[in-house]
């Protein structure tokens, strides 16, 4: 059942009922944007939940159990309490940054979405540097911890805002070269053209021998490292600086925060996902199962990964990239551009 | 919050307004019952049994509570151990730092009432409501996981209770 | 260019803080990351208990005792039980002293168990705290058939044990054993091997030989640097001389030393427990002892070997009272916690919270 | 050496400056008669080649009701033997020598000594408040006639 069918059938609707084009244009994406948004906060919402979950099952836990079946409605509560509670705002705090942290951070979580597709056909825009996009945007989110830390006026968050901000410059690096590797090959920065060019599975790009796996592989640490989680989590590392860069903020301002940190990591799966994994492309089942079916299952991956390793330290997470990830990186760009080039493998 | 205590007292006068307040106020209190995110706040014998309990035979996280180790995002202090007079003053800025609503269970004999330091020790405070207010009692020394989870049963009964009107 | 002007500043980790144990407070002097000075500042749990063991008979002060060092309050039983009896010249019946070796062993299991919990947990690994509080779970459950708690056991009294173990206790004991070991290999496989593990606690801390006896420290964390020193081998108490067990000792006294030590050290406690429930005689559990004990005139130190290092008791009797004129403790935490600001300094902030956990520091023992 | 061996080769070495204590139940215990020997003593027995009590287990001070008592347990981790001493004094004007230099760890017992009973040690250099609050201004209270307004004595029974 393709999605894309029922959503054309309601933008011609839209566009027969005789409102001027620019309206229906207007219309069209608004819809657009509120739906993605919606589908996104409920994804965040399920996430929490099955991180939970999940760690609780590795842990030979249950996790939640009591509030609805399995604890669905876990995290339905959770956000309704956050949005209970009193919103204190430190009085020694830099008020506009300590404010506008969160928000930042939140839009910029849900900005990417713009240009990935879900499906065939199912993307808000096509735009033609979509995945340039995606880079620019996700680099907003490092503004906002920085401000969180500076904000808050607190030493440990400012601790956990600086090491934020030098984790995830250092592992951008790679990330992007990573990606770049994709891009040499597919010829395009559209995400729609990255997904078309790897329409059977054995030209997904991870199994693109040789360059692929090794750049997923680069893709997939950094990301973690993105997304500040184990065993990159020095920003918020709870036993050295209590919460990081979010230690002075409470309710509804934390939740963003907490969200943004979901979404994030739905993102770059679903990066992953399109770049790697052949995106929607697959058998029998419609398009847009695919592309969930896949990023969550690479979501997976980074859960495991939180619930099992230690912590590096922050000098040892900045050796790790400069003097490893990047010289990869890089090393598999060449790589690939001489594969390109020579025609070899080329299929 | 302002709004929200309000908000009974402008809905009444419209027809159903009263449905649907009780409804909110049902529905607020659940979710707030059933996400008690308690601060990691341990000084002594009962810091270990906490710890117990939030491990896999008894796991907290079923009743949806799980640790933060920040006042400002928990909801709940569970004084696990003795309070000493040095200790007393960081217990009371760590419950003002904690946004409300917020609540607070005595975990064993000493946060309770001294337990077995009532008598002969010049360092103990004598039960720590001396200093914040105390919403659930659990006595033992150490209590044990289930007393635990008894006391913060008890806690989310409380809670389910509160009025929208008594905010604030 | 003059380069950058950088600036120290204090930051203050503790007393409520997830990684120090109970309620340390370290006033860390830091340039960027790196830290210049620590001072530890201590009494957030000082709870007078020498001062009540003053005005407690005997017998009342054990359970006192056993919230000087909750982990292991077997030992705090045993350590103020033997200063009592050395005392009195007590003579501690054959059953009782198996009794007594079996719930000593156990409980320190238990208790490394919970440094290895809390351990990784510093480390940033959860999982395996949770692992580690599995196994502990089924140590308690053996605890409490015997004597009916879980942490805090009055259990081991003066003049001998206070229970028998209940006839389904060694049943349940060796089944616990047989898998202890594989549970040991499974804690190793997650942290042992792992890169980041060992990245985080290769070369980190190192206590010099010579500098950890100065500072008294002992226990795992001085076995870890070489001195192959282990009071129940070296001044044995109890029955410790009639099994046979080996003393693990490593020489880096780094992080990782400790941590192996430790390791090792669980199973050199399973094999004395399973060879103390193998040769264990019936009889007595108890010598006679009267309610109002009263032991001669003297003074003794007793000490014997806990999970934590060296745990020991000063007892002065006045002589013809049933009340210890004196009662000093001493436990090892509280000179492991002493050498912290020397091996602090021009490490990372991450590293305090590795080095503290390493040494297993418990804040209790420190403030009494 | 045993209990005998270790006892007589201390009075030996150490003729009339120490006392052999009748109260010590296990361990030979002795009495430093001159307070300002202390700080040679120590050193003496740590750098004897036979004594070697490189290892300092515990500080503590006594209050018996008539006078002050600190009392200092040492081991030998090479040689596997341990002894105690002790020093006494009165309460006017209670002080000891800080043995810091012999065995670093020294340092928080002495100053939990100093807090707690009040007893002046000289050469400490880090004398200030660790286990009580710091605000504290209630003397000290492990000495035996200490009371306080919420201090509770427990009743005999």
């Amino acid at each position: 059942m393709e999605l894309v069918g029922i959503f054309k059938y309601l933008y011609e609707l839209l566009a027969d009922s005789g409102l001027p084009e620019v309206w229906v244009e207007l219309i069209g994406l608004v819809a657009a944007a509120v739906m993605v948004f919606g589908l996104l906060a409920l994804i965040a919402l399920f996430l929490v939940w099955w991180e939970r979950k999940v760690s609780a099952h590795i842990q030979q836990r249950f996790g939640p159990m009591l509030t609805g079946w399995h604890g669905w409605r876990q995290t339905i509560a959770d956000a309704l309490k956050l949005l209970q509670k009193e919103d204190i705002t430190p009085t020694t705090a830099d008020r506009p940054v300590y404010y506008w942290a969160p928000i930042i951070a939140f839009v910029a979580a849900f900005a990417a979405y713009v240009v990935i597709p879900f499906g065939e056909g199912l993307i808000v825009a096509d735009l033609n540097v979509g995945i340039l996009f995606i880079v620019a945007i996700t680099t907003f989110t490092i503004i906002s911890l920085l401000m969180a830390g500076w904000g808050s006026n607190n030493k440990y968050a400012l601790l956990g805002g600086m090491r934020s901000a030098a984790q995830v410059v250092s592992y951008e690096v790679p990330m992007v070269v990573s990606i770049l590797a994709v891009i040499v090959f597919a010829g395009s920065l559209s995400m729609v053209q990255i997904v078309e060019s790897q329409e059977l599975i054995y030209q997904w790009y991870i199994f693109r021998l040789p360059f692929g796996p090794i750049a997923f592989v680069t893709y997939i640490i950094a990301a973690t490292a993105e997304t500040n989680r184990t065993p990159f989590d020095i920003p918020e590392a709870e036993q050295e600086l209590v919460a990081g860069f979010n230690v002075e903020y409470s309710g509804m301002k934390f939740a963003m925060f907490f969200l943004a940190e979901f979404v994030n990591v739905f993102t770059v799966s679903a990066i992953g996902t399109t770049l790697f994994l052949g995106g929607w492309q697959g058998p029998w089942l419609p398009s847009w199962v695919w592309f969930f079916i896949k990023t969550f299952a690479l979501v997976f991956v980074f859960m495991w990964f939180r619930w099992t390793y230690p912590r590096l330290r922050v000098d040892q997470l900045m050796e790790f990239s400069w003097k490893f990830l990047v010289p990869l990186s890089f090393a598999n760009l060449i790589l690939a551009g001489l594969m390109k080039y020579s025609g070899w493998f080329n299929w | 919050m302002g709004l929200i205590k309000k908000l009974p007292v402008y809905m009444e006068k419209f027809p159903g307004g009263g449905l649907v307040t009780t409804s909110l106020n049902y529905v607020f209190n659940q979710s707030q019952a059933s996400s008690l995110w308690y601060l990691l706040f341990g000084t002594a014998c009962c810091a270990i049994e906490l710890m117990a309990t939030g491990a896999s035979r008894y796991d907290f996280d079923r009743l949806g509570m799980i640790f933060r180790a920040s006042p400002r995002q928990s909801d709940l202090i569970i004084a696990a151990g003795t309070i000493t007079k040095k200790m007393a003053p960081r217990l009371r800025l760590l419950y003002d730092q904690m946004a409300e609503p917020r609540y607070v269970i005595a975990m064993g004999g000493c946060t309770v009432g001294g337990g077995p330091f009532y008598y002969d020790s010049y360092a103990v405070e004598k039960g720590i409501d001396h200093i914040v207010p105390v919403d659930v009692y659990i006595p033992g020394c150490p209590p044990r996981p289930e007393s635990l989870l008894e006391g913060c049963i008890t806690l989310q009964k409380k809670i389910k209770q509160q009025k929208l009107e008594d905010w604030g | 260019m003059g380069g950058l002007r950088t600036e120290e500043f204090q930051v203050n980790m503790g007393p409520h803080h997830p990684s120090t144990h109970g309620v340390c407070r370290f006033i860390l002097t830091m340039d960027g990351e790196v830290i210049v000075r620590a001072v530890p500042v201590i009494g957030y749990l000082h709870r007078a208990l020498e001062k009540i063991c003053e005005n407690r008979t005997y017998p009342q002060c054990i359970p006192v005792l056993d919230r000087f060092e909750y982990c292991t309050a077997m030992s705090c039983n045993q350590v103020f039980a033997l200063a009592a009896e050395k005392l009195a010249g007590l003579e501690v019946p054959e059953r009782a002293e198996y009794l007594r070796v079996i719930m000593l062993e156990l409980n320190r299991i238990a208790s490394h168990l919970i440094w290895f919990g809390t351990t990784s947990l510093d480390l940033g690994a959860i999982t395996p705290f949770l692992y580690g509080f599995r196994e502990r779970e089924d140590i308690l459950d053996l605890f409490e058939m015997t004597c009916g708690q879980r942490l805090t056991y009055n259990y081991i009294r003066v003049g001998g044990v206070a229970k028998d173990i209940p006839p389904e206790f060694i049943p349940k004991c060796r089944k616990f054993l047989d898998t202890f070991d594989h549970k040991v290999d499974d804690y190793e496989r997650v942290l042992t091997e792992n890169p980041i593990f060992v990245v985080r606690n290769k070369d980190i801390g190192i206590i010099p030989p010579e500098l950890g006896i100065s500072y008294g420290v002992s226990g795992p964390s001085l076995r870890a640097s070489g001195v192959r020193y282990d009071l129940r081998r070296d001044d044995p108490y109890s029955i410790y001389d009639r099994f046979k067990f080996n003393i693990p000792v490593r020489q880096n006294g780094d992080c990782y030393d400790r941590y192996m030590v430790r390791i090792q050290e669980m199973r050199e406690s399973a094999k004395i427990v399973r060879q103390a429930i193998e040769q264990i005689p019936e009889g007595e559990i108890t010598a006679k002892v009267s309610i109002n004990f009263k032991p001669p005139a003297g003074e003794v130190y007793s000490r014997i070997e806990n999970s934590r290092g060296e745990m020991g008791a000063y007892v002065q009797s006045p002589g013809n009272s049933k009340k210890p004129l004196r009662v000093k403790l001493r436990g090892g935490s509280y000179n492991q916690l002493q050498i912290m600001p020397e091996l602090v300094k021009g490490h990372k902030i991450a590293d305090v919270v590795a080095i503290m956990a390493s040494l297993d520091i418990i804040m209790p023992e420190v403030d009494r | 050496m045993n209990r005998d061996e270790l006892t007589q080769y201390l009075l030996d070495k150490f003729q009339d400056k120490i006392e052999l204590l009748e109260t010590g139940r296990v361990e030979p215990f002795f009495l430093i008669k001159d307070a300002d020997y202390l700080k040679s003593f120590c050193r003496e027995i740590k750098e004897d080649i036979k004594l070697a009590a490189d290892f300092l287990c515990n500080i503590g001070a006594v209050d018996t009701g008539e006078r002050f008592e600190v009392v200092y347990n040492v081991a030998s981790i090479r040689k596997k033997h341990r002894f105690d001493f002790k020093l006494v004094m009165d309460y006017e004007g209670a002080e000891i020598d800080s043995v810091q230099e012999i065995w670093a760890g020294a340092n928080w017992y002495e100053r939990e000594i100093w807090e707690l009973y009040g007893i002046n040690v000289k050469n400490h250099g880090n004398l200030t408040r660790f286990l009580l609050p710091d605000d504290w201004d209630q003397g000290f209270p492990m000495r035996k006639d200490w009371d306080a307004p919420d201090f509770k004595r427990m009743p005999e029974v």
